[in-house]
């Protein structure tokens, strides 16, 4: 079925209006010669075939809400989104909308986001967020970007943390392609156990940026504040990719003097979705605003006196600076940033430490089972937060290949970006997990020990 | 006597979430822990954590009043020319939210999540054949950002082949901000290729500009006029007779479903906008998802990783779907695997559900649509390039002998219930108005938009202060730019003050 | 958790207010032997408990897509329902507002019924609509009120054929338990073959109502003119019970000079959900409306010159008449009605003759090849709707459990309400069903009839 | 020279959908037919289908619309007395839509049921435990169908002991119009019987109407003045020494949640309203859900069929629940068990999601906020029985020496934004306005609500007109009823006329 509401007749009398004689008379600058190819698709569905079709192909699924258990973070994390969010983002004002180029008639979204700017410069003790990037991993990649336009390209150093999330350094690197960026500090295969005073001895008056993830990719728990420190007195900007749960409970990077904080919020009320659509988070500075990529939303008022919000800064996006633009993005992740404002307004702070301390307490209660299997031991101490690295005594991928067979995903086999981690899973807990699930995973792992 | 500048809080049309916050609310509370506590560490905790608190009725109020202020695709004609803004189906909204997608993790085994896989696959399938493009990467989160892995691939493609001279982008005038800043990321030159009279590229500049140092040419077809170029297949002969590659951008595919495929016009690779095309909402600025089709030369370095089968199936066997990287990929444009559950399944019903009669009456529709409204208000409004459009038009907003400008016309549309169209792009009109109707509009609608703007043309000049205050039936007016510019106040709350009282 | 958002500081001062000392102050009338029991009740749920706990329920019963393929309809039927029924149902402002008693700030919800009763009324054939009853039976039982209020009481009899949906037949007799009424004519051990012939000469000079169903109980598609004329000619009001979806397709009791139509309208746009909500319908002709029960909805203007809708003739109801009323009824269907208004606005004219056609051809084509099978027969013949009655010749509970081995609910065992059906099946056939879930039903049954 | 009038046609805010209808437009297609076409059955086919054509886009922005000129719990306060519009939660929209609950069918065999049904068997068992009673019915629809359900099996107990001599139903002057008219249902008298000065039931009155004619009485408490009768074990009692039955209004259980069970004070019988007390949303109207509770002699002539355990279960095997019949049943009260998704489902989860705490909470924080109303409102409004109340009040709306009149004053919150309390009920108080807050709003809400209804007392005396024409502020002005009564256009389609074009 299509949604086109033009009968044959209307059809008609709109061609007569138009001087042409059909529909295909409108399309005569396509060449002649690849006009109106043949498309080999299969026919149109009706809705109800369409929905009877991708509800098979959603079961052919195994998911994590009745299926399976989980204890995959590593980027994405199975918390529970109150009702209430969803409820929100079906407004079709809401979803329908375009960005909000008109303030009269979006004030809706514009509160929203000056709400979620406001929520998440308070969540990461900054002074300013943008309306958001794609996700973490490229908000990471604008932070680089950011302090290589606050440089105007005389300094060309990236200082990363190995324990920075795989896939965000991968992303950094792709980003900074055509930059002649230089990135150092960040081998897979160097010591994971030195922590961030490594990388203080890497950083240099070339350096631009320092980029360290909190907690970590391994869920260490590191206070940053001496390397930012050390990059402040090399003039150099400091980044930390947060995870906004763990926020919740811990010190803000803020306090830690932080100039750039980023970070997926996929966690703070958004599914899992298969890993997208979420959201990345980007604060910082005031002093660094017109650096700053991605969309801003000012308070002020219309001609009626009352206060409202438009779309401010402008001049830093493509559209009016093309090539020079603070960066291309255009579309964003509006609806997420919603949802986001949302899921933090109904837990409020009583509620987001409710989840952190949750995460915290089942995941040092896994953490202490499983060190206690035979053969097995955690390889990284406290503190962490919701996740940890177990070693376990053999290859990971053959434990979780056994864990499946029990229903459960066991965790993120780490060998896949450190070589030297072959036999150890990054386990994630949150909320979502009871004792009894983690009581499963603990016998079955001790059975895999057996074996 | 010193001068003294009262200031006049503004009226609050509905406060904060921060302001409505109140000590001890909660809209959700968790449950107790069911595990022994571990200590905390202490020297590691925040200090404060200064959300509001409300309760869920205060959230839900709150937002939903907050929806009331905006209009939407929902709420009537959203006529803005670029962004596709079609109806977007509802069967979508579900489909998209099946447990068996919102809830899977993106690292489960491949074993685990056969449906997702099974799903991304054919979506690459069906985009190739619509496109002509023999290979699909889904991972780009929008339009900018499948150009800007279109961009890398173009600058990996000449690398590898040991071209490192290739430094710039041709982009027409009339291009897409996106386009030029782009390419900018990348460090490319910018060379900017003018429009001639009937709105194409301009094939002696395009000529002119062509050489060993071009990377290639960006190039929205139809391009931001909504105009095709009536020599496309020239433009993309020059380019590719200097070395230069020609990406297209897809923003407006919309006009070219099963009319034509621009793999087959000469475009090596392209971006589609699953969020215009594909009717994925817009949400208020995003999520998108804007998949890179490329030609066979170029697969090599789409980014990593693709779908694929990695085990074929048999009489009895479904095919195991798995994820591959290409052999000389540019490596990860985000974390995962893409806009899976907003873009890529809303995509996929809605394609499922047009097949390709259905996807060929979209684009013919959008086309008569636009081309409807552009003959019914060529006598009001001048419109530069006068020839049959394709989904999309530009007229001039502005009369002579008024002094009124197309942000005035924008504005005034609101009044009558319409959203305006884009305006002041492209930029190469003056006063720019552009019109894209697109395909899920009736013929009912598109008149009583045309006798709008008709009306608003007469009152342009006999009552041009109408036009000059719009809007005036809205619950907000024209908003003071240069104060919140000058001010920025870009939240409500600062790390000095706590919770802020405004 | 609760709902709550009173602080124990705000209630202090609130009870300072009110001159009371503590909550329990407040409660000093209750009769304190009996003041503040302890309830013995589960501890409170928080909301994501609930979520799971909920789920748990829901996924313990096998429902009718993906778990079991129907067959069964019998009054309840499994009809697709477009998406956008539901998402006009989700908007807060219809579904959180009570019944229009202030119109100025409720014609959402009264244009919407005023639709709806137009709608209904164009589907029937009829000239009123109320604005719904509880469902089809209660709207039958309501028929039978009306009627006993045109007479005032001087005609006490009501004719009913056997073939009225026997859960419809028991709520009139549970109806009119106080009122003095004679039911006859549905015997349901009588000559089930007869037709409505058999019911013309039961009508006499006190007959207040005859009361049919169409199609009938078995499915069966009767012309009704000639009874009803019968019935008018005895001076007798004629009521249709009637499945909307026939009406896409079928000649309406309207043209068969009805009185009343009533029937369910959850084959318009409303889930099954175990039975319920549902909604009654009830239609009528205009020169009854001052006798009609439940509320109705009537154009009129503000006094700004807008067109606007409002409750009118409320005098009719309980608020008003108390004891005199037509009717007790207050609380209706009015979200479900909203539903209905959707469901038929998006089917339109073309899409519920399409759904009307599938479900006649498809069980046309599941009882010819049912019929075929060795042993089984139709029991009734042509022409019938969606629904048809098989002769298994055997216990049909013991047929409907092997059916069940496959998965399949095989159809209403009619012996239930009809002592001499013991070995027939009520099966019900709608658009859901695909040609492959019919030959999957026609080759379990096959192999049932060899065992 | 004639008169005549010229009919000015009124303004269409919003056209209705046969308005809108187009030929050849559609919502949504269905799939052609997988089977081969059997003959129709052409006499008996209908000659036309008058409905409205329109597409997808048309019918959401036209209910979207709708929408908006709706004010519901979500928009804001709405302290309707009555009719406990408290907030309901999110979830409970959710778990009522879980594919298990929506698309199983009433009749399935019950072994592929035992959710549904362990959920009604749960519900009633935790129904029973909140009021006392030891034997519910979940099946009636609404509060309206539990008063005839429960005046059924009074009078069906009372001639199961041979006394059909007993016709009058007793009930108090402020009783809600369903009592009367439940009771008018089954043939029987009402007897009205007065209030006393502080709002109780008339001892004396109560005790001179009764005698062996007395099926019972109905009586609401706390009742819709909102107070709880200080007299309550007299009043049942006394009815209880003639020989009737005391039949308990429960739309007001919402002050009574684990403060005191109604059967304990004497009630024999009771309905509950699901959609009040246990934050079922009113929907516009409906659905609700009118579960009744009676005590054990009452049992047997419960409707059929209920929930019960029919096999016990074991260690390791759970019960089997299914229907049973009571044995002096009257029957059924309608088609299937009741409004079992939406209304027992939702029902059900916000019971569990407050537990017995949460639910004295409920009722104290209910009551707390009527008081504080009323301490804060009785300066400016008279409140004729001014007691300690219960979840709600009754104020008058009238002032001396203004002929503002409790509707003004309604109408005058409008322009406010808040929703009118109920007005001119109970019917023994002049210009009521009954004012029930619920104990989900915060202080902030009923301060601003106070301040409102004080400002327009002020406004009363001060500038009457303003509320004489309130609202002003509103999408709607004040209804020309007398036109729709006599007028009476009740649809917009009319045989004679197809579909008519207004
Ligand atoms: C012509 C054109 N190109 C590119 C883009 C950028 O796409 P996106 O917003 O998805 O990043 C747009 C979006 O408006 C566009 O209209
Ligand atoms: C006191 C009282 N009794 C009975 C009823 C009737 O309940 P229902 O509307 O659910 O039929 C109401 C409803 O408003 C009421 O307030």
């Amino acid at each position: 079925m299509t949604y086109i509401p033009i009968s044959a007749r209307e059809r008609d009398a709109m061609l007569a209006t138009i001087g042409a004689k059909s529909l295909d008379d409108l399309f005569r600058d396509v060449p002649a010669a690849h006009r109106f190819p043949k498309l080999d698709l299969p026919p149109a569905l009706t809705e109800m075939e369409a929905a009877a079709e991708l509800q098979d192909i959603a079961l052919s699924n195994e998911h994590t809400r009745g299926d399976l258990i989980s204890f995959l973070g590593a980027g994405s994390y199975n918390h529970y989104v109150p009702a209430a969010v969803d409820h929100v983002l079906r407004r079709g004002e809401f979803y329908t909308a375009y960005t909000p180029y008109q303030p009269e008639i979006s004030q809706g979204t514009l509160q929203a986001i000056f709400e979620y700017q406001s929520l998440m410069a308070a969540l990461t003790g900054m002074e300013v967020s943008n309306a958001s990037h794609y996700d973490g991993a490229t908000a990471a990649a604008e932070a680089v970007n950011m302090a290589f336009a606050q440089y105007r390209g005389k300094r060309r150093k990236v200082v990363i943390s190995p324990s920075v999330h795989p896939q965000y350094r991968a992303v950094v690197r792709t980003y900074i392609q055509g930059m002649g960026v230089e990135i150092v500090g960040d081998d897979p295969q160097g010591d994971l156990d030195a922590g961030p005073d490594a990388l203080e001895s890497l950083i240099d008056d070339q350096t631009m940026l320092v980029l360290v993830q909190y907690p970590d990719f391994f869920g260490r728990v590191f206070d940053y504040t001496k390397v930012i420190a050390a990059a402040h007195s090399k003039g150099a900007l400091a980044c930390v990719i947060t995870n906004p749960t763990a926020l919740g409970l811990l010190k803000t990077p803020g306090e830690m003097d932080a100039d750039i904080v980023v970070g997926d919020g996929q966690p703070l009320g958004i599914p899992m979705w298969f890993g997208g659509p979420t959201l990345g988070y980007f604060t910082t500075r005031k002093s660094y605003v017109h650096k700053m990529a991605g969309r801003l939303v000012g308070e002020t008022i219309d001609n009626r006196g009352q206060r409202a919000y438009v779309l401010t800064l402008t001049a830093r996006e493509q559209h009016i600076k093309r090539e020079r633009a603070t960066s291309n993005i255009c579309t964003n992740q509006g609806l997420l940033a919603l949802a986001s404002a949302v899921y933090l307004s109904l837990l409020g702070q009583k509620g987001l430490r409710q989840v952190a301390e949750l995460c915290y307490h089942k995941a040092h209660y896994a953490a202490q089972k499983l060190a206690a299997i035979p053969g097995m031991k955690l390889c990284f101490g406290d503190p962490f937060f919701h996740e940890f690295t177990l070693c376990l005594g053999r290859p990971a991928a053959e434990v979780n290949a056994h864990l499946l067979e029990h229903g459960i995903l066991g965790g993120y086999e780490l060998g896949q970006d450190y070589p030297g981690l072959k036999e150890h899973l990054l386990i994630a807990v949150t909320e979502m997990n009871t004792k009894e699930e983690i009581d499963t995973l603990v016998d079955a792992l001790s059975e895999a020990s057996h074996d | 006597m010193t001068e003294t500048t009262v200031a006049v809080s503004p009226k609050i049309v509905e406060p904060t979430i921060f302001d409505l916050s109140s000590t001890g609310r909660t809209g959700v509370t968790f449950p107790e822990p069911d595990v022994p506590l571990a200590k905390l560490p202490t020297s590691l905790l925040r200090k404060d954590l200064p959300l509001p608190e409300l309760a869920e009725v205060d959230v839900i109020r709150h937002y939903t009043r907050l929806s009331t202020f905006n209009y939407g695709v929902d709420s009537g004609f959203y006529p803005l020319g670029s962004c596709t803004m079609k109806y977007n189906p509802k069967i979508n909204e579900d489909t998209c939210r099946l447990p068996g997608f919102l809830f899977t993790h993106p690292l489960q085994p491949v074993e685990t999540v056969q449906g997702n896989l099974a799903l991304m696959y054919q979506l690459q399938e069906w985009l190739q054949e619509i496109s002509g493009f023999p290979a699909i990467t889904l991972q780009p989160a929008a339009g900018a950002h499948g150009e800007f892995t279109g961009v890398l691939i173009m600058r990996a493609y000449h690398r590898a082949r040991g071209d490192a001279k290739r430094i710039k982008m041709l982009i027409p005038d009339s291009a897409h901000g996106t386009n030029p800043a782009s390419a900018g990321m990348t460090g490319l030159q910018i060379v900017q290729i003018p429009s001639d009279a009937r709105g194409n590229v301009d094939l002696e500049a395009l000529k002119a500009a062509c050489d060993d140092t071009v990377l290639g040419m960006m190039l929205t077809n139809p391009n931001t006029l909504g105009l095709f170029d009536e020599h496309i297949l020239d433009v993309t002969k020059i380019v590719h007779d200097c070395g230069g590659l020609m990406y297209g951008d897809g923003a407006n595919l919309n006009a070219l479903l099963g009319i034509v495929r621009p793999a087959e016009l000469g475009f090596d690779i392209m971006h589609f906008n699953l969020h215009k095309t594909f009717a994925v909402p817009h949400g208020g600025g995003g999520p998108g998802s804007g998949p890179v089709g490329v030609a066979a030369h170029l697969a090599d370095f789409l980014p990593a990783p693709l779908v694929d089968i990695v085990e074929e199936g048999s009489d009895d066997t479904p095919p195991l779907f798995g994820f591959v990287t290409p052999k000389q990929s540019i490596g990860r444009m985000k974390a995962f695997h893409g806009h899976f559950g907003g873009g890529m399944v809303r995509a996929f019903t809605y394609i499922a559900m047009h097949g390709p009669d259905g996807l060929k009456d979209i684009s013919q529709y959008a086309v008569l649509n636009a081309n409807y409204l552009m003959a019914r208000l060529r006598k009001a409004y001048h419109v530069p390039f006068d020839r049959t459009c394709m989904h999309e038009f530009v007229a001039e907003g502005r009369f002579e002998g008024s002094d009124v400008r197309a942000l005035d016309v924008a504005k005034r549309l609101m009044d009558y219930g319409f959203h305006p169209p884009t305006n002041y792009f492209p930029l190469i009109v003056h006063e720019a108005l552009m019109i894209e109707p697109t395909e899920t509009e009736n013929k009912d609608t598109l008149d009583a938009f045309v006798d709008a703007l008709l009306k608003i043309a007469e009152e342009a000049k006999s009552q041009p202060s109408l036009l000059h205050d719009a809007p005036l039936t809205t619950k907000f007016g024209r908003m003071d730019e240069v104060k919140a510019a000058r001010e920025l106040v870009l939240c409500c709350w600062l790390p000095e003050n706590g919770i802020a009282d405004i």
